[in-house]
């Protein structure tokens, strides 16, 4: 066990799996001479050398797409793309391509590889940066999405995404990269997909959150306990799989539910999330489930990105009308 | 004060590459690179390939059959370059027009009937068979061709990827960041680029105002090369010469196959609307296909009886596959929920359940 | 008044445009010569000459990107993406450049763009030429979604599309092209974006749709009919804006609710019409919302589609279980 | 037998057009294209720029001012094209490091400290001012450029299109897509690639095998330059060129400015983990400014003091252009509402009432 922030853990999970199997290498913008923009891939040139560790051009569709020829000649890719909004740029090759090699050939050229992204708010970044794209992901099909909240969970998470036979969406939080961090066990473990982190216990309203976000909950509970409420809060962990019936169980322990994420609310992540909650668990519901997501606008300007990235005074707000309707 | 820029478009074309004339013969001085029981192996894929075509064209119009892209006047540029493939370490990465060059490296015929039928079986690819599926998005097979080369060399093996793309597909991005990646980690990859003139009804003139598409790779730091993509020996012989390069660690070669679709871009084309017919007729005249019999032929390799023969034969061949095909069982409203993951998330399996009225473990419903 | 299908009034839609309006210019691949792979051009290069209907070459993000500079120009592009699953190799220009100019510019620089793309299944296409991609550009703030179903609608939306100064995805469903006529009004007129039209009135069960479910909404509500059952069913005809008063409305009638939609269920529109009518109109529900979506797959070879794309025999089976419920 | 590819690479780079040599001194037999009252003015706007760059950096490290691109360097690309461009007919499409190029073409400075300061305001472009504003998706304005170069021509009018890019941003698809249309429509658009020798950390031979990215050019059906990026006379010479053959129909150029950035990428970069100190000395005698001041001295147009003097007022123009900013009242939540559509949606009309706690208009309820 040792301390470390997220973006530690993230560079302890990728050293150990490339020492643990030599068919994994990394590749993408500036990971190689500079460790990366933000340090994830810092020193793993050295010990694993520039072809394990690969400087690509400036091409994303590229990076993307050879990626899925790399894995069909046995190797194990994490690409990782500068920052998720760029991920756009290869968008057909992710979604179109590795998404659907496995379908496309009936389980015959699966397509193991891991795609790495930093997306998020509140770093004062410039346009694209911030941008949270997981729900345009979910919507196609044949791509896991795993989102970290907890540097134990970065690690655990990680290395489950690299050995997992699928296209796996690896998204990491700008904003927790160095202010999140926790205990994270020494050596190699993994954790699984599917299966929600319970972050607090609660009996008035839960609150679902996920990645940048669950920090955000969590402050919102602790602000609602203040208040004489009692909010139970959980971190989705991976949006594929789903953790189902870890979600209706969760809802099913106060009746009341604000979903929480930095995606602008139409068509985000949150409205699954409601649609699924109310068909599974209707009679259950005390109120109407609630979400609090960015408005229906653009990432704007770092001058008033704090007011587009929803904090844990709405969540509160949310969760107190919950409980008044 | 005036200065010039360095480097200035070429107003015409080069000269392609051509060994044998539209009478099969062989250009003064030059010889066949292929020998005479090799360049039957390769012409027994060509008729092989347009034969299948005529059968699925006519199933198509009986309504047996989907939509699908002929090669017919293509298959000197398929062959030709499939026989410098070796299918025990060469990947062979398509786009749609490129079946004969899949058979021989392996890939089972019938899966090709299945596809043109819309069964899913239809893209499975077998254990070691080196080649990727028909690929719908154009110019999204280049960067996974760029992959598998690269793949290749990082390991070490001698293999190289052969990747087809239309001239239509040049001129999507995929295109640059696949030839400028594989420029940089000299990725053992043939880039083999079938201008056949069209893209359903944009002509070649509009799809980019560069006289050789093949020029375009000196800026990539590798070769290019233009051929007559209707002459089997000169495409076969530019592109054994560049899988021989890429053997050696010489890296990728772009190969520009001037050749021609006679005929629709695919079942659901009128090409009426914007093909000159004398264009046509001039095409038809380079047949690659006579032009290999009339080869042969001059060595005595070649007959009308071989002829008849060998057409009854494919004929048999072509009835083989479907025969092979018929056997698959339909396909099943179950197939959708198969070999999208390795292992069904808990949606697909309630989605499943409610969808196929199966026994229902709980009491989830969603459609 | 004549009687027209889809594809007949989506063509007069332009032509007529074309005249009243000499900046508009039509591009994309095959618009020119051949008039459109589905012939929704066909005609105008005739009229209106190859520098106003132009043939491109073959590059989807350039066909879009490029229209932004045109519009900067003062012409009014209209342009075709063959089908709308390529439009994912435009999709950083589509959804970064195009949707986000005149927030950038603080309204200096909008983008009078219409992105014209058929899609939807049963019509035996290769892959990709069938999905259904609203939800992921509805995610994408900035972007009209603009889904007719109807003949008269496909003309009069289709005006408003180009004259709407903001960039405009105008989906057009394959399956309708031929399939869909209708009586459509001769000479130039609009229909409003933002306002549901009332396909059936019913009194048991609403039916929620779009585009090409559109009519396998009514379907089922025939077939519900002779179970006794009265089902109310609207067309949405835009995603965004939304008719959110008119779907409460539409609700409130019924107290239950079948969305339908060709895209997968996961993350797909149903999901957000659900989350926004529990939302707003949580007191009304008699029975969960439902959604009768394609599985969380991907459109699949022609010979199980019909197994992919969901049919009036679902729908049924969802309402009468809405019902029971 | 073996035939020769027709397109071969070359293994060394062209040598780049230059007309002043590092001591400032006109090549022999060469004219300068720029008068000294061009050359001054042209001078005004690197040197602001340089010290813009200096002043933002002290503030971004003292948490004033967000990341931003320095343009230090590069000086004379900019402005050497920059100075081809009429700012009433032209339009102007930057990447992120052309501040004194938009200045010169109209564009406020203010918004750019307001860009720099995080304010929404900062991306507003004035009626009439024929700038698109700063891209942050590489080579995404690309493709925006060809738009504006074949719109203008469409409708008979005699601008130009000139676009920005860098070396990292030619391996973009975009680029090849643009260049290509480009050339077909023979939009008058001229493609200005900075190739500032890195893209954060990876160097140019990284981006690309090729020899020069100028050489690209023909394969598209127009002439590519190579011109020394820190010699603000040939930079101009070849611009003013290519922006004169653009006018009369001759259709796009790509220029190669062989520049250097001298210092960080942005102020979140640490160039010491990847740059060879070595190198950077090199670049630094070559300093674009240095270059033109001692040309005009020679000509008696410079002076110590007047660097004096000009430095004196080019800070006071940087105070003017903060003080200036700082007149805009601060962001506010409700930006984020404004300019997303042309009218509200009832989705962010909704969203907006309750974020805020404004008046609501009936029971809608969700953030
Ligand atoms: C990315 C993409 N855009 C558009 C299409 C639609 N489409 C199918 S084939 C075709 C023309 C292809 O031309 P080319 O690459 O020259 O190949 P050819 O058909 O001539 O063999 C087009 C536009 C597609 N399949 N993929
Ligand atoms: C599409 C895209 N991918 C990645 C990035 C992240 N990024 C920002 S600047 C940069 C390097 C750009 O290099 P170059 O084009 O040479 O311009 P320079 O910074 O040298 O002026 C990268 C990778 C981006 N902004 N956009
Ligand atoms: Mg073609
Ligand atoms: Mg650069």
């Amino acid at each position: 066990m040792a301390e470390m922030t997220m973006i530690e853990a993230i560079r302890s999970a990728l050293r150990l799996e490339m020492e643990r199997d030599e068919r994994v290498i990394v590749m993408g913008e500036d990971v190689g001479q500079l460790g990366g923009v933000f340090r994830a891939t810092d020193g793993l040139r050295q010990f694993f050398g520039p072809s394990r560790v690969v400087d690509t051009p400036l091409a994303e569709s590229v990076i993307a797409g050879s990626a899925l020829g790399l894995a069909l000649t046995g190797l194990v890719p994490v690409i990782e793309i500068q920052f998720l909004g760029f991920a756009q740029n290869a968008y057909h090759q992710i979604c179109q391509q590795l998404a659907r090699s496995r379908y496309r050939t009936r389980g015959a050229q699966p397509a193991q590889i891991t795609v790495r992204a930093p997306f998020g708010g509140n770093v004062r970044t410039p346009e694209f940066h911030s941008d949270s794209m997981e729900s345009q992901f979910a919507q196609n099909t044949g791509l896991k999405i795993v989102m970290p909240a907890s540097a134990p969970d970065a690690k655990g998470l990680l290395l489950q995404s690299i050995r997992d036979p699928d296209p796996v969406l690896f998204l990491e939080p700008l904003r927790g990269y160095r202010m999140i961090s926790g205990e994270v066990p020494d050596g190699d473990y993994t954790v699984p997909f599917g299966a929600l982190r319970t972050v607090r216990e609660g009996s008035d309203v839960t609150l679902v959150a996920w990645s940048g976000s669950v920090p955000v909950a969590a402050e919102a509970a602790e602000l609602l306990d203040a208040k004489g409420v009692s909010a139970h809060v959980v971190d989705l962990r991976t949006l594929v799989p789903l953790d189902e019936a870890g979600l209706v169980a969760a809802l099913e322990r106060t009746g009341r539910c604000v979903v929480v994420h930095e995606a602008p609310a139409t068509a985000g992540f949150g409205a699954e999330v409601v649609a699924l909650l109310q068909e599974q668990a209707f009679y259950s519901l005390e109120a109407p489930l609630r979400r609090v997501a960015a408005p229906d606008s653009h990432y704007p300007l770092p001058g008033v990105e704090r007011d587009f990235v929803p904090g844990a005074g709405l969540v509160v707000r949310a969760a107190l009308e919950t409980l008044e309707a | 004060m005036r200065v010039e820029p360095q480097f200035l478009p070429s107003t015409e074309a080069v000269e392609p590459i051509r060994l044998l004339d539209e009478a099969g013969r062989l250009a003064p001085g030059a010889e066949a690179p292929l020998d005479p029981s090799r360049t039957l192996e390769a012409l027994r894929f060509m008729m092989f390939g347009r034969a299948f075509d005529a059968r699925c064209w006519s199933m198509q119009r009986q309504g047996r059959l989907g939509t699908f892209a002929p090669i017919t006047g293509q298959e000197a540029a398929i062959m030709g370059s499939a026989m410098a493939a070796d299918p025990a370490r060469d990947w062979l990465v398509p786009q749609y027009r490129e079946l004969p060059a899949l058979l021989r490296h392996g890939y089972p015929v019938e899966r090709v009937v299945l596809y043109r039928q819309g069964h899913p079986a239809g893209g499975f690819v077998p254990p070691g068979v080196r080649v990727m599926p028909y690929q719908v998005s154009l110019a999204a097979q280049l960067p996974h061709a760029v992959g598998i080369g690269w793949g290749m060399k990082l390991q070490a093996q001698s293999g190289v990827a052969m990747v087809y793309f239309g001239d239509g597909a040049s001129s999507e991005g995929d295109f640059h960041e696949s030839c400028n990646l594989a420029g940089i980690v000299d990725a053992p990859v043939i880039f083999l680029l079938q201008n056949n003139g069209w893209a359903i009804s944009t002509p070649r003139s509009i799809q980019t105002a560069g006289s050789d598409i093949a020029s375009r790779a000196p800026a990539y730091g590798f070769p290019g090369v233009s051929v007559d993509g209707n002459d089997l020996m000169a495409v076969y012989l530019v592109t054994a010469q560049a899988v021989e390069r890429a053997r050696q660690g010489g890296g990728p070669t772009l190969i520009e196959a001037h050749t021609y679709r006679m005929g629709a871009h695919t079942t659901a084309d009128d090409p009426s609307r914007y093909v000159d017919p004398e264009t046509e007729k001039g095409w038809a005249r380079r047949d690659p296909i006579l032009r290999v019999q009339r080869y042969l032929a001059q060595l005595g390799e070649w007959s009308e009886d071989r002829d008849a023969q060998w057409r009854k034969e494919i004929e048999a061949d072509v009835d083989d596959a479907f025969e092979r095909a018929s056997r698959f069982p339909p396909p099943r409203a179950s197939d959708l929920y198969e070999h999208v993951f390795d292992e069904v998330t808990p949606a697909l399996a309630r989605q499943r359940r409610w969808h196929l009225q199966e026994a229902a473990g709980g009491d989830e419903e969603t459609g």
